[in-house]
């Protein structure tokens, strides 16, 4: 079924279209909006492709195009093409789903940007999207590992979108280099993979690994050098901490890139080869682990943030792991599904976290409150993403997250099971602190010196959109009324919220066969913690009827620890400043003063010699006379003598 | 067969329009510029002409020209290329050609300027193609030589603190100083050519055939002991000029030192004549030494690598961060050379062109960012990415290709030698190499993000920058076509190469 | 008399020549010594000439004059010229090229 | 003792001590004209050697014209400086260590050779025979010599030049 396989490079190749037009003809690209059209024309296009192409592998097709990119010894090392089949569609129409809408939604985000900015993002996007889809087609390491890293450039490059803002450039170089960290064990891992099995070819591969053709001595190295990979562009402890600060890009593109799409190559990466770490238990054993662990880290720094974008950043993180973990305890196609429905429903709450930020001009919860009432279609869609978060019933994440906890459990791994139960209890916990505070409570400014405001002198860095949306708010603060956002950005939310809810309810009635069975216990324990999280919310934020500073008291060490972020971040600049910078100081101080020094060493000696050499030439004639005479003496020495 | 001898047209293009230069063309600047870039225009089409019609299929050495010069000592006018001297002569005409419109508004004495550096490029170009030991010796120093004028006289000079226990040395010879940089240069390239010729007379008296020909050379077996010292002679004299640590240390000085297009050549071009050496001459005549001796090509290419990086760092002028990443990047020249396997020797003959277009596009970024900013010094500049922002462009594509991001030229080098390195027989080469590139990142996205995608810097003076324009366009925008055509496409390099290669180990392991 | 007298008068000579060039304070001192170390010069041409029957000796004796002469003549007018321009004959006082 | 070596006793007595006058007078004007009697001393010896022609030119060019031109110097020189120069040396003891010991290590690799004591006889004009070999064998060096000889007038005249 070749056909269907142009379908999907269609799909691929329309983005390659657009970012090409964007990127050369860079009259078309400095008009801005017409920039945009252009490349919307395209992702719709893709997107039309990509369902195509979804429908035509449903089943067992699989079709694979693939050209010859690298040859060597007169024969292909690697090539590049397509590796259509029923995943990789399906999650090519997930990218080129969220892809679309986010360009759309970001017609009216960014309305206020010049025109040229507007192009520059334009075509940043088609980039991004182009190489997203080509990391969910590779059909071998080689340019799954290309794309990959392509996503993370244009990550960079939207996080620093707004470069003349210093915590936009920092986070922008930050992500860039944390991933990259985790992207030199990757690439160790292809390149030894490849001695290993003499393919870069994910089919060839696994067809050795149906063989047991594999060697497994050395191969848990060579799959953990991968998973390191995973780690940092899926922000796994300890690489998550880009993905907050991450935030200081626009909005959509946090809904698309770091919430939606490639932060979850990762999972992805890990999904595709799951019959290569299949053979590798030990290392998937970690996987869960680390996936508990960052988990349950994340969600409770989720809690105490009060910018709205960094909750969501961390539930992200969160989320991701929780996919980890599925996929580190043998059931990697229940990470992927929550994989599809996180990309949804995180997208939606993202674009709708957008929404508000573009009405009340502030990431900060406490400078919200009663949005509801001006904007409720907002706080309706927002709502709707919450409770999907949540996995309540009825909801798109409802049965993922069930799954996930189920496979956990299937797995064997007890502990990780305890702590993805308590952090379902801290997901629904800090998501409806969110809603409540943004759209239901009473502004916290209301309230002086409320307790909610605690955690905003010590750590908060709300400058991201905000900042760049108080310019131009600046005309009129006082007589600024939050309103709803215009239909470009409700139109991307309400198709999400009812794909979220249409999943949701799908999948609430018809239950697919899963791979492990669950006990019957274990749904009600899940939507029970998750409620119990949100009447916890809803008590301590929309009622007040616990006060939020004691209960933050009673967590004491944890809750300041949380707002010091673990301290973790300060490890990582520290390693920077000391190990890095301190380290490369000081080579360049050898170099230019130990190395060259030798060298300047010999030449200053030469050049005294000859100082001191130069007296002999006094410049009299007869001087030399004398020097031939004696000269000749001697010679006539050594002829007779010597 | 009665064609165009294409090669020779190649060489001598650029040394006619020189000649031109010199006596038509006095206090006539826009005809300097234009008869440079008709000559180095020939050059680039024959290049790509050449490149172009290169028989894959039949491999070896092609487009022949031979007529004895001296029969009595057997030096003859040999000119032919393979799949490795065919890019490495593509990736001249272009440097060559765009570092003609980058030093477009070169004030002082620009007649002597350029034909200086159109004599210079006639040198590298006759290295690339000439098969004669001889006449390549000749070449190499014309190459060489007129590096010296061209800083001593339109260089610049720098600001070093002489100190550490060897602080009197330096002060005594000037560090800094465009003086100090040019002679340190020429000093140690001529240190470097004495072991060459050297070598080369000694391979010619050890032949007893009274020949300097490559073709008649590679087909003898030399006695051991005299492999041995020849390529260590080799290795010591080319690796000089390839920036090997710890002999490097004219390559920052003199890079900082130069003007842009004799940086651009210098750091894009000639250090590639450096490996070139290596491999052409080392390895393709003393096969058994080169497999004895690769351990220390590697090693020393793996400390080039990290330590490059490291220093370049360290750095807070420009100019120098461009030219320590030269010495790391060469690095993997070396390392990639010296894996002795097919996709390794690609890999290294790939990253000699790839890094001579990046470096020669980042040292004509600097040259304009200096022209319209005066300051080299990185952490006074910021924010230049608003007001330039096809400069700023360009250098981040040029510094993504330096990371080895993927669809860039670099990449594919990097990840070809990283390949070849873990099947050769030091696989441990892999580490250094892949942290060498990490540690790029972290520098070299460290100066984009402060220069151009930061915030604006304070100084009044950075307040309004033009961007490029006119021929410096022409410049940016040929060398990040290259940058990038390669990345994508890379087998339009590696098919011609793998030809060579493949042949050139062939005679190395036996296989 | 055997050859032997000839070129030990002819060394005599010109190291007596040798002696006044590299001990005179005068420049035109200096050069009477050296006409004295090519007259040295011309008695050996002449004498290995005759007695090996050969006139390529003379011949290039006849050739030796001339060139000192020359030499001769350009030396003085150097000296001359110096002394317009330093004033001084005193060789020690020329040191123009001291390093 | 034949006459021949009577003559060249003579004449190395002669030369040998106005070449020492010459290198030790102090009044500059008067070692010239030792100078000359040197020169014509050496005339002496070419004469001995049956070298006529040679002795003539000797003569001529050497004791005629150089000591011309060496007193045409000194009298320019001190007419210009409008006193008498003396003329005085130094590192007296140091030369004659050198000079001498040059001329012993010289007369050393004399006496150690073994050289034809007598003379061939040389047949028809000696003069004649010089002559022709200078116009047949030598003539290119002769003209060469010509050009020289020119080059070093016009030198002479430019250097000599008076003061513009």
């Amino acid at each position: 079924m070749a056909g269907d396989g142009t379908l999907a490079l269609a799909a691929l190749l329309l983005h390659a279209v657009a970012f090409l037009v964007l990127a050369v003809a860079a009259p078309l690209r400095r008009l801005g909006r017409p920039a945009g059209y252009v490349s919307i024309l395209c992702a719709a296009g893709s997107l039309a492709a990509a369902v195509l192409s979804w429908r035509a592998h449903a089943g067992e097709a699989i079709s694979r195009l693939v050209w010859t990119w690298l040859p060597t010894e007169g024969q292909t090392l690697a090539t590049v093409g397509v590796l259509a089949d029923a995943d990789s569609t399906l999650m090519l129409t997930l990218v080129a789903l969220v892809a679309l809408l986010v360009q759309v939604y970001s017609l009216g985000y960014l309305s206020d940007e010049s025109a040229p900015a507007l192009g520059r993002y334009y075509a940043y996007q088609s980039l991004f999207a182009f190489s997203m889809m080509g990391l969910v087609l590779a059909p071998n390491f080689v340019q799954l590992f290309i794309c990959w890293e392509l996503v993370g450039l244009c990550s960079y490059l939207l996080i620093g979108f707004w470069y003349q803002r210093p915590a936009a450039a920092r986070a922008a170089l930050k992500a860039f280099w944390i991933t990259k960290a985790g992207d030199v064990g990757f690439l160790i891992g292809i390149v030894l993979l490849w001695r290993h099995t003499g393919t870069f070819d994910l089919a060839e591969m696994r067809v050795l690994a149906g063989n047991g053709a594999i060697p497994l001595a050395g191969l848990a190295v060579i799959t953990f050098c991968i998973y390191l990979g995973a780690v940092g562009k899926s922000a796994q402890f300890p690489l998550h901490i880009w993905l907050p600060d991450a935030m200081e890009g626009p909005t959509p593109v946090s809904a698309l890139i770091h919430a939606a799409t490639m932060v979850t190559a990762g999972v992805y990466l890990l999904h595709r080869t799951d019959w290569l770490f299949a053979l590798t238990p030990d290392v998937l054993a970690i996987v869960v682990w680390i996936g508990a662990f960052t988990a349950l880290l994340s969600a409770v720094l989720a809690c105490v943030q009060t910018d709205i974008k960094r909750v969501l950043a961390y539930s992200t993180v969160s989320q991701l792991s929780y996919m980890m973990a599925a996929i580190g305890a043998g059931f990697s196609a229940a990470g992927f599904f929550h994989l599809l429905t996180h990309g949804i429903f995180k997208a939606l709450l993202f674009l709708g976290a957008g929404a508000v930020i573009h009405a009340a001009h502030s990431n900060d919860l406490t400078d919200m409150g009663r949005l509801a009432r001006r904007m409720p279609q907002t706080a309706i869609v927002f709502t709707v993403g919450a409770l999907s978060l949540a996995g309540l019933p009825l909801f798109a994440g409802f049965l993922s997250k069930e799954e996930i906890l189920g496979a956990v459990r299937a797995g064997g791994f007890t502990a990780p099971f305890a702590m993805l139960i308590l952090v379902a209890f801290l997901t629904a916990f800090y998501m409806f602190r969110v809603v409540f505070l943004a759209f239901f409570a009473e502004p916290v400014a209301l309230h002086a010196g409320a307790p909610v405001a605690a955690g905003v002198g010590a750590h908060a860095s709300h400058v991201a959109d905000a900042g760049h949306h108080a310019s131009h708010a600046a005309a009129g603060v006082a007589a600024h009324e939050p309103h709803e956002p215009p239909a470009s950005m409700l139109l991307p939310l309400w198709v999400l919220a009812l794909l979220s809810v249409a999943i949701g309810v799908y999948f609430t009635f018809v239950h697919p066969e899963p791979e492990f069975t669950s006990p019957a216990w274990l749904m009600p324990v899940a939507v029970g913690s998750a409620v119990a999280g949100i009447l916890l919310a809803w008590a301590t934020y929309q009622r007040r009827a616990i006060d939020a500073a004691s209960l933050a008291a009673a967590f004491g060490p944890i809750y300041r620890s949380a707002l010091a972020r673990f301290w973790i971040d300060d490890v990582f600049e520290r390693a920077y400043l000391l190990a890095i910078l301190g380290f490369s100081r000081v080579i360049g101080w050898i170099d230019r003063y130990l190395v060259d020094g030798v060298l300047n060493m010999l030449s200053a000696w030469t050049v005294t010699a000859a100082d001191d050499l130069r007296t002999m030439q006094s410049g009299r004639a007869q001087d030399y006379v004398y020097g031939i005479a004696v000269g000749l003496l001697v010679l006539l020495l050594w002829v007779q003598f010597g | 067969m009665n064609r165009l001898p294409l090669l020779s047209i190649m060489t001598w293009a650029p040394f006619a329009s020189a000649l031109i230069i010199m006596f038509f063309a006095r206090r006539r600047p826009l005809l300097v510029r234009w008869t440079s870039v008709v000559g180095t225009g020939i050059s680039l089409v024959a290049s790509i002409w050449v490149y172009w019609t290169y028989d894959r299929a039949a491999a070896g050495f092609q487009f022949q020209e031979a007529f004895p010069l001296v029969p009595s000592l057997g030096i003859s006018y040999l000119m032919a290329i393979d799949g490795i001297s065919a890019l490495m002569a593509l990736l001249t005409a272009i440097i060559i050609f765009a570092g003609v419109f980058a030093s477009w508004t070169t004030k002082e004495r620009s007649q002597e300027f350029y034909a200086l550096l159109l004599v210079l490029v006639t040198g590298v170009f006759g290295v690339f193609v000439t098969l004669d030991l001889f006449i390549f010796f000749l070449f190499y120093e014309i190459a060489v030589l007129p590096m010296y004028l061209l800083i001593g006289i339109w260089g610049s000079s720098g600001d070093i603190r002489p100190q550490g226990i060897f602080g009197w040395a330096m002060g005594r010879t000037g560090v800094g100083t465009k003086e100090y940089a040019a002679m340190k240069l020429t000093l140690y390239l001529l240190f470097g050519s004495a072991f060459i010729l050297v070598g080369m007379l000694a391979l010619f008296v050890a032949t007893g055939s009274r020949t300097f020909s490559f073709l008649e050379l590679q087909t003898m077996q030399f006695e051991p002991a005299l492999q041995t010292w020849v390529f260590l002679a080799f290795y010591v004299g080319f690796g000089i000029l390839a920036g090997i640590w710890p002999l490097h240390t004219w390559s920052p000085d003199g890079h900082a030192s130069a003007p842009t297009a004799v940086s651009m050549l210098h750091a894009g071009v000639l250090m590639k004549l450096g490996a070139y050496g290596v491999v052409r001459m080392g390895m393709g005549l003393l096969p058994d030494a080169a497999v004895d001796w690769a351990w220390l090509v590697g090693t020393i290419g793996c400390i080039n690598i990290v330590y490059g990086a490291l220093s370049a760092m360290a750095q807070t002028d420009l100019k120098y961060v461009i030219a320590y990443s030269s010495v790391s990047h060469m690095g993997i020249v070396m390392v990639g050379a010296a894996t002795l396997t097919p996709t390794g020797l690609n890999g290294s003959v790939f990253q000699m062109f790839a890094h001579g277009i990046m470096t020669g596009l980042f040292f004509a970024i600097v040259g304009l960012v200096y022209e319209k900013a005066h300051s080299r010094e990185i952490f006074k500049m910021g924010g230049f990415g608003a007001m330039m922002p096809g400069i700023a462009t360009a250098f981040t594509i040029g510094a993504l290709s330096s990371l080895g991001l993927p669809a860039t030229a670099g990449f594919v080098a990097e990840f070809l030698t990283f390949l070849g390195a873990w099947t050769s027989d030091y696989p441990w080469w892999l580490f250094p190499a892949v942290i060498g590139a990490f540690l790029t990142s972290v520098y070299v996205l460290r100066v984009a993000g402060q220069i151009f995608w930061g915030p604006k810097a304070p100084d009044p003076h950075f307040q309004h920058l033009p961007d490029a324009q006119g021929p410096e366009w022409a410049a940016l925008g040929i060398l990040v076509f290259v940058l990038v055509l390669f990345g994508v496409l890379p087998s339009i390099a590696i098919a011609p190469v793998d030809t060579a290669t493949g042949q050139l180990l062939l005679r190395l392991t036996g296989q | 008399m055997g050859l032997q007298a000839y070129l030990t008068l002819a060394a005599i000579v010109f190291c007596i020549g040798l002696f006044g060039v590299m001990t005179r304070r005068n420049t035109i001192g200096i050069l009477l010594g050296i006409e004295l170390m090519l007259n040295s010069v011309n008695i050996n041409l002449v004498a290995f000439g005759r007695y090996s029957g050969d006139v390529t000796g003379m011949v290039f004796t006849v050739f030796t004059i001339c060139i000192t002469v020359a030499e001769a003549a350009v030396g003085l007018a150097i000296v001359i010229l110096l002394f317009r321009v330093r004033r001084t004959v005193t060789a020690d006082h020329l040191d123009l090229l001291r390093g | 003792m034949t006459a021949d070596a009577v003559a060249f006793w003579c004449l190395a007595v002669v030369l040998v001590g106005s070449a020492l006058a010459v290198v030790l007078t102090k009044n500059l004007f008067h070692a010239v004209l030792w100078l000359a009697l040197a020169l014509t001393g050496t005339a002496g010896v070419f004469l001995l050697l049956d070298a006529e022609f040679i002795a003539a030119v000797q003569l001529l060019l050497y004791a005629g014209g150089i000591v011309t031109i060496v007193v045409f110097a000194i009298v320019v020189t001190e007419r210009l400086v409008g006193e008498r120069i003396s003329q005085t040396s130094r590192r007296i003891a140091g030369g004659a260590v050198v000079a001498g010991g040059v001329l012993a290590l010289i007369l050393n690799a004399v006496r150690g050779q073994v050289f034809p004591a007598a003379r061939p006889e040389m047949v028809g004009d000696l003069t004649r025979t010089v002559g022709e070999t200078v116009m047949t064998r030598f003539v290119l060096a002769f003209e060469l010599l010509a050009v020289l000889m020119l080059a070093a007038l016009m030198g002479a005249i430019y250097f000599a030049r008076p003061d513009d």
